[in-house]
């Protein structure tokens, strides 16, 4: 009797493997064409991109783009080969659910300069406004991250405010009538960039390094 | 990153992104089993156990398979194991406690093969939970499941007598009456915060 | 169930009284009508068996019958006179029954026939429940239960208390009133029989409050010593119903399908209790009670001691009634029935006759029904705790056995409040009804 | 004499009814909204009358043309429709376009009355309903609180007259009402503001106090259960009291909370819509709690600034269930009673 | 081969078409429903995710068929079910190379394909018992079936949710979304009025019977 359901199995399993084995390099193609669009889009000038892993000593190393692991981060280059900046993911409660964003960051002008935003299931119209309202959007063009003198910590953490109330280079304005999806969208960017920048600030030539690799 | 507090994910699994009025997981129990209001809490409370059960199983595969790097057996093996757990759980049961048996027993084996249970699997294991965070999660999935197949059955049962128009009757009811309740739970969002 | 010190039961409703007609006035005796109609059975039980022929000339409290085993009862001339037929009655429920027509002789004096005695203080219980029995007293409360039956008790079972029910709850009727405030020492002799009969330590005489001087005159009628007590209760409808009374006097519930005597308590009307003590006495038998004829229809308004055997036509053309005249029920209008034909006769068990006009029934004759708009009125309102609309709507789709099995319908006594209060015009109790005869006779089936 | 006889009724006990009925409650109720009325058009202007209006027309004809499609027996005489419009439409921002508070009216009546089987069936309250479809199918112009120019009895804001399926334009916006503002401002009212009406909101709920006088109206007759409101307004008020004291910056008051956003209205005329709330003393108690403490919740954890509707709504839901284990027992039996299983 | 099928024995058209209609899984048999609902948002969707359902759908049905002499009885759950879960796993990684938006859309409803109780419900109550080409024809309707009411359900939705068709604008510049339609409420309203009118014509239907029967 068991002969059988083994016999199924094992041609399943056949089956499976040989499937996956076909499809892969084109999944993996376009996933790292989806990653590689991602990164472009926030971090306006780049070309081309490559993962970093942060290791457990601090530094971060290169890994392969299908790395699953959670510390990782993008480093984008323009044509030349020069590094632009760093795309880095953040996530957080929204107002239906998890948002999952990617932001990319300037060394040069020490600012955030584009968000794109990767998952949502904010109420079309008001919370998705995010990924689309173009004032908004705005507030992303250059917001500023400094650190502090001690190099571990935002000088002026991100701020929330009102909807055209931005009157500072690190304030966010809010969306009127999606103030609970913006102001998590800028909580959000607040904790990861408050972690992330004083890690990835000392370590700039980690990413330089291997900018002919890709 | 997956450092969300437990209270957070239970509340976002049961209220906010409650399994049924949300996500659409565990429709057909839903309509077929909420006919009755002791049967609905039954219902309930087999479904929870199973998530409970299926949630530490995920857990294991997964930690399994990310360790032999073969995430193309994913699926097979998360329907595979939840299937026989559930059938081993049962069998126990049955022998330990027959009136608990007696009370969850006809339900387990529909459940088993049930797109909640499998649902509630592949999201914990795409969002990274933990172990602790995975049981919160089922539990909130489970409990939030109990609460609209109870609310369900309340408000059918309170419909039996009502001289509704004969094309109403049966699934369409059903569906408006998900459908409000899917509304009311709106109220909930961004409770988690 | 005694609340914040007042003595009720949860519950019930409060219909307008409208007793003033006829609350004040002494009660009159009724004239003979030419031909009275006596049936055998007035009671709930077996028809008592004839014991006159006809043509044979009677005199007034002579036996007709005599009962016919335990539940039945004697039945006693109205009038002297002589018996012209034996022949078939029409009665309230359409049926036609056997029983006496009875021609009074209007030179008579209409003496009365006495019987042996009964002594209150030395009968034995045995004694007197016989002798209730050949009085031929019913419960005058109006099911007409006969009363003797009610004083045997069975093995293992035991009374400490008689309820005298004088609550008269509902609205138009006040023979008990009158008869509490004028044979106030008949009641307290009634009482010493029922007491003795039951072997029960105390009696307690239960009054709605709108009858102050009725408690007053039973006060002032028991002697200084006797175990009786009269307590003042609340004004609400059903407080006279005897679970009600007894919950609302003794803090007991009677059990589910059960009796008084289950806890203890044995509840006799007023007006059964004063005709004991007016009958036993004297070894006479019920040949007539105190009746109200009320209600806006009725010209000469007030109680009125009327033979037994009256027609209800007679009754009403000797009091006078309004041209417009609409509606007429022997008893309250909350529990009362309405009748189809005047021909019937006054029974035992009627404790009044109202006719109302077209305008009081104007509202009532076809009300707009609505659909239950689950206000919960009628919950809020039946003394038994039933939900009333979820009955009415398992009746409307003949679910019988759902609101026997899991909505207690058994248990409803018909008062009528959940009918009274809804907005939606539903005929509940009506549905109700129906509804427990369908389960009875199920029920004898299966 | 004997003539009249004949004509005798023969009609089974009880003969006395206690006059009211269903016609003459909901008559009353419309009648206890009529100030309240008269308040929003004052204070919303053309606006605010046009949105009621609509609101009313629209669920009443749907009833009539559903009633007539379905060969019923019109039922639009016993103003259950009526009321249910009238409280749809107050429940509606008052520079609502006009085809949305028609489409509302249709939902309300048709997918919220109708379908159930008409009056007394509706499990959820129709007029709720109505605003909840709405508020999840526009909620922008669900949460637009357009100014109110004194030029209001004159003419109507652009929005008003959007035309169907057209998304509106607003000339301009007061912005917040007093609980957005709270939210997100942690800006307080004034409660005499909120009591007279002084405020952005909804059409009908903005002045308190002639709620209030609506509603004590309708408990002096009796068509009303006031265990409902009161368990509602006491939950808020000790709920907000308690808050309030323990973080006086981050809780407002209960004064503020009983009185600003649609509470008063929901808790009076809402969350007592017989048909949807529980039917014994015991359950309305209860059922008010329960409304009261979610309506809390949603203020002050939730992501939105006013939650009665969802809390109503969910008081709905539950009252099956409240009216299922708050049976009162049997007289004369032990457990209540016979009951299932 | 279907449409010879059908010209070649009446009996097999019925088979085809009894999913379409009669015995439609969504709208008689309420099976399945939870992809229905759950990824009913656009008629693109809509439509994948009915081709991806419809394809299991036939192909468990026919692999089944072949097997059903060599599985024995106590096993034939486990069998089945390992076999679907085989096919899901096929369809989860060719929807992936073909397109990961669509992928994304779908989510975790393609993996859960694997459930639904129409492809088990299918295979256990005809493929089993049934051969292969009936079997074939059982799917083909039911996939069908499946589908159409799939596409009416996300092309409404997206109508008045989006304002489009298939990601074409057809209402303008100026048209209000309806944002129900596209949430969750939306899915169980949506599907109620379709089953609203299916329902009312099968009354009609039957009253019309009815109606010529007595004549
Ligand atoms: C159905 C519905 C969906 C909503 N979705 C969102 C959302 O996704 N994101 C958000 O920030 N606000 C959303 N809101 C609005 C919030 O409740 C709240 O009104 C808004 O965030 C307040 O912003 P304001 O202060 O600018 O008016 C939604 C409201 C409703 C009624
Ligand atoms: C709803 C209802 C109301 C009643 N009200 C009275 C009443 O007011 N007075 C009364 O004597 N009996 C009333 N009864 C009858 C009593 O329950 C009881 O049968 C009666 O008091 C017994 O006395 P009897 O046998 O001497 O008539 C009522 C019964 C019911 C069901
Ligand atoms: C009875 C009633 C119930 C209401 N329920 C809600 C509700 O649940 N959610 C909501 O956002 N607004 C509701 N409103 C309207 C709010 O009072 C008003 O829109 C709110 O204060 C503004 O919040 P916003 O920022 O979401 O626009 C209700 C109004 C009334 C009259
Ligand atoms: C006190 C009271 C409050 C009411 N509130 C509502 C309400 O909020 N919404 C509604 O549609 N109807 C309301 N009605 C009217 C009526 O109950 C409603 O039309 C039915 O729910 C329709 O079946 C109310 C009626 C009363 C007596
Ligand atoms: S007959 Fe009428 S008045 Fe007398 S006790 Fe019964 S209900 Fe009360
Ligand atoms: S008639 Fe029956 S159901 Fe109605 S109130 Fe009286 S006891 Fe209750
Ligand atoms: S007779 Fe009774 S059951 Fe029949 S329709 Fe009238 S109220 Fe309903
Ligand atoms: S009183 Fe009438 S309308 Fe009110 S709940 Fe009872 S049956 Fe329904
Ligand atoms: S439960 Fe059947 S498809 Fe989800």
């Amino acid at each position: 009797m068991y002969r059988a359901v083994v016999g199924v199995g094992v041609a399943c399993a056949l089956v499976i493997v040989l499937v996956y084995e076909i499809t892969r390099p084109i999944i993996e193609r376009k996933r790292s064409e989806l990653r590689e669009r991602a990164v472009m889009q926030v971090l306006p000038g780049a070309r081309s991109s490559a993962a970093f892993r942060l290791t457990d000593e601090g530094r971060f190393e290169s890994t392969s783009s299908d790395d699953e692991a959670d510390n990782l981060v993008f480093a984008g280059f323009d044509e030349s080969g020069s590094l632009v900046g760093l795309a880095i993911e953040a996530s957080g409660m929204g107002y239906q659910d998890t948002i999952r964003l990617l932001y990319g960051y300037s060394f040069d002008a020490e600012a955030i300069i584009g968000i794109r935003v990767l998952d949502s299931r904010e109420t079309p119209g008001l919370g998705d406004l995010i990924e689309s309202d173009a004032q908004f959007l705005r507030n992303f063009e250059k917001l500023d991250v400094r650190l502090t003198d001690g190099g571990d910590a935002l000088l002026h953490p991100i701020e929330f405010v009102k909807p055209g109330q931005k009157s500072e280079p690190w304030q966010i304005d809010g969306i009127s009538g999606a103030t609970i999806s913006s102001q998590a969208t800028a909580d959000m960017l607040r904790d990861s960039a408050g972690w992330w920048i004083p890690r990835v600030r000392p370590r700039k030539a980690d990413f330089q390094t291997t900018q002919g690799e890709q | 990153m997956s450092e969300t507090s437990l209270w957070s994910i239970f509340v976002n699994a049961c209220l906010i992104n409650n399994f049924v009025l949300v996500y659409f997981l565990g429709i057909c129990p839903f309509l077929g089993v909420s006919e009755k209001m002791p049967t609905a809490t039954r219902m309930g409370a087999a479904v929870t156990f199973v998530m409970l059960v299926s949630s530490v199983c995920a857990y294991g595969i997964q930690a399994l398979l990310v360790a032999i790097d073969a995430p193309y057996l994913k699926l097979i093996s998360f329907i595979a194991v939840i299937a026989s757990t559930v059938q081993l759980v049962e069998m126990f049961i049955k022998k330990m406690s027959p009136v608990l048996f007696r009370a969850l027993g006809i339900f387990l084996p529909l459940i088993t093969t049930n797109c909640a249970i499998l649902g509630l699997a592949l999201f914990q294991t795409n969002r990274g939970y933990g172990f602790a965070q995975s049981i919160a999660y089922a539990l909130g999935a489970g409990v939030g499941f109990t609460l609209a197949l109870v609310l369900m059955a309340g408000l059918r049962e309170k419909l039996e007598l009502a001289k509704t128009p004969d094309i109403v009757k049966g699934t369409a009811m059903a569906l408006i009456l998900a459908g409000l309740l899917s509304m009311c739970f709106m109220g909930f969002a961004g409770l988690s915060k | 169930m005694k609340i914040l010190g007042a003595q009720s039961f949860a519950h019930g409703i409060h219909p307008p009284e409208s007793k003033d007609d006829t609350c004040t006035q002494p009660i009159r005796q009724f004239p003979f009508a030419p031909v009275l109609a006596v049936p055998l059975v007035q009671h709930l039980g077996k028809p008592a068996i004839p014991v006159v022929r006809e043509g044979q000339e009677v005199t007034r409290g002579q036996c007709l019958a005599q009962p016919d085993g335990f539940l039945s009862v004697a039945m006693h001339a109205p009038a002297t006179g002589v018996i012209r037929r034996i022949g078939l009655i029409p009665s309230i429920s359409g049926k036609m029954v056997p029983g006496f027509f009875l021609e009074p002789f209007p030179a008579s004096t209409q003496e009365i026939l006495e019987g042996t005695a009964c002594d209150p203080d030395s009968a034995s219980p045995e004694e007197i429940i016989a002798a209730i029995q050949s009085a031929g007293v019913v419960g005058l409360g109006g099911a007409a239960f006969p009363t003797h039956a009610k004083l045997r008790i069975p093995e293992g079972k035991s009374v400490d208390t008689v309820v005298i029910n004088g609550a008269e709850c509902e609205p138009y009727l006040t023979t008990d009133h009158r008869v509490m405030v004028e044979n106030a020492a008949d009641v307290v002799v009634g009482i010493r029989y029922l007491r003795r009969a039951a072997g029960a330590s105390q009696a307690i005489v239960g009054i709605e409050a709108n009858k102050p001087d009725a408690a007053a005159a039973i006060r002032a009628a028991i002697p200084d010593g006797a175990p009786i007590t009269v307590e003042v209760l609340p004004v609400k409808y059903p407080q006279g119903a005897e679970k009600m009374l007894i919950t609302a006097l003794l803090g007991r519930e009677i059990p589910s399908g059960g009796l008084p005597l289950d806890v203890g308590a044995l509840c006799f009307n007023v007006a059964s209790t004063s005709e004991i003590g007016r009958l036993l006495p004297h070894g006479a038998g019920l040949q007539e009670r105190v009746i109200t004829i009320g209600g806006p229809a009725v010209k000469n308004k007030g109680n009125y001691r009327i033979p037994i055997g009256t027609p209800l036509r007679f009754v009403l053309e000797t009091v006078g009634i309004q041209d417009d005249i609409a509606c007429v029920f022997l008893g309250g209008p909350m529990m009362g029935q309405a009748v189809s034909t005047l021909d019937i006769p006054i029974t035992k068990g009627t404790t009044g006759v109202i006719a109302l006009t077209r305008r009081e029934t104007k509202g009532l004759a076809e009300p707009k029904q609505y659909p239950c708009i689950r206000c919960g009125y009628c919950v809020e309102a039946c003394p038994i705790f039933l939900n009333p609309s979820q009955l009415g709507l398992l009746a409307e789709q003949q679910q019988y056995e759902k609101m026997a099995e899991e909505f207690n319908l058994m248990d409803c006594f018909e008062c009528g409040c959940c009918t009274f209060v809804c907005p939606s015009h539903i005929p509940l109790v009506q549905h109700f009804r129906v509804s427990k005869a369908a389960v009875r006779k199920m029920r004898q089936t299966a | 004499m004997t003539q009249s006889y004949q004509t005798l009724d023969i009609r089974s006990s009880p003969h006395l009814s206690s006059g009211t009925s269903v016609d003459t409650i909901m008559f009353n109720v419309a009648l206890a909204l009529l100030p309240v009325t008269c308040f929003a058009v004052y204070a919303f202007g053309l606006a605010a009358l046009m949105t009621l209006a609509t609101a009313v027309a629209a669920c009443v004809i749907t009833e009539l043309v559903l009633c007539r499609l379905t060969g019923k027996s019109v039922t639009i005489g016993d103003w259950s429709v009526t009321v249910t419009g009238l409280l749809y439409g107050m429940t509606l921002p008052p520079a609502l376009p006009l085809w949305m508070v028609a489409a509302g009216g249709v939902i309300a009546v048709g997918l919220g009355k109708f379908l159930f089987g008409g009056l007394g069936f509706n499990v959820f309250n129709p007029a709720l309903v109505g605003r909840a479809v709405l508020q999840a199918a526009f909620p922008v112009a669900m949460t637009s609180w357009p100014a109110m120019p004194t030029d209001r009895f004159t003419s109507v804001p652009a929005s008003t007259l959007t035309l169907p399926f057209a998304e509106p334009a607003y000339d301009t916006l007061s912005g917040a009402t007093p609980l957005t503002s709270w939210k997100f401002d942690s800006a307080l009212t004034e409660t005499s503001d909120l009591l007279f009406g002084s405020v952005s909101g909804s059409t009908g709920e903005t002045c308190a106090l002639l709620i209030l006088i609506g509603g004590v109206y309708l408990v002096i007759r009796r068509m009303m259960s006031w265990r409902i409101p009161i368990a509602i307004l006491l939950t808020v008020g000790l709920f907000s009291t308690v808050l309030n004291l323990a973080d006086p910056s981050r809780y407002a008051g209960p004064l503020f909370m009983l009185f600003s956003g649609g509470l008063m209205l929901g808790a009076v005329f809402m969350a007592t819509d017989m048909v949807a709330s529980p039917m014994t003393h015991a359950g309305c108690w209860l059922y008010g709690v329960l409304i009261g403490a979610l309506v809390m919740l949603i203020r002050v954890w939730g992501g939105l600034p006013e939650g009665v509707m969802y809390a109503i709504l969910l008081g709905n839901a539950v009252s099956p269930h409240i009216d299922y284990w708050i049976r009162p027992r049997v007289y004369g039996t032990r457990d209540g009673g016979n009951r299932r299983e | 081969m279907a449409t010879d099928a059908k010209k070649a024995q009446p009996n097999d058209s019925d088979e085809v078409t009894k999913g379409l209609w009669q015995q439609n899984p969504i709208l008689v048999q309420a099976l399945g429903m939870c992809p229905v609902l759950a990824v009913s948002n656009t008629a693109r969707n809509a439509l994948a995710m009915g081709l991806a359902t419809g394809f299991v759908l036939l192909a468990s049905n026919v692999t089944v068929s072949t097997i059903r002499h060599f599985v024995p009885k106590q096993v034939r759950i486990v069998t089945f079910i390992l076999v679907i879960a085989t096919l899901v796993t096929v369809v989860d990684y060719l929807i992936q190379a073909i397109s990961l938006e669509l992928h994304k859309a779908l989510g975790a409803f393609i993996s859960l394909i694997v459930v639904n109780c129409l492809i088990l419900g299918r295979a256990e109550a005809f493929a089993s018992k049934n051969n292969l080409r009936r079997s074939f024809l059982d799917g083909l309707g039911m996939g069908i079936g499946f589908c159409w009411v799939l596409l009416c359900l996300g092309s409404v939705r997206e109508l008045f949710g989006y304002g489009s068709l298939f990601g074409v604008r057809l209402f303008g510049q100026h048209f209000q979304e309806w944002v129900v339609m596209i949430l969750p409420a939306g899915g169980f309203f949506v599907l109620a009025g379709w089953l609203l009118l299916f329902n009312w014509i099968g009354q009609l239907r039957s009253r019309r019977q009815s109606l010529e029967e007595v004549i």
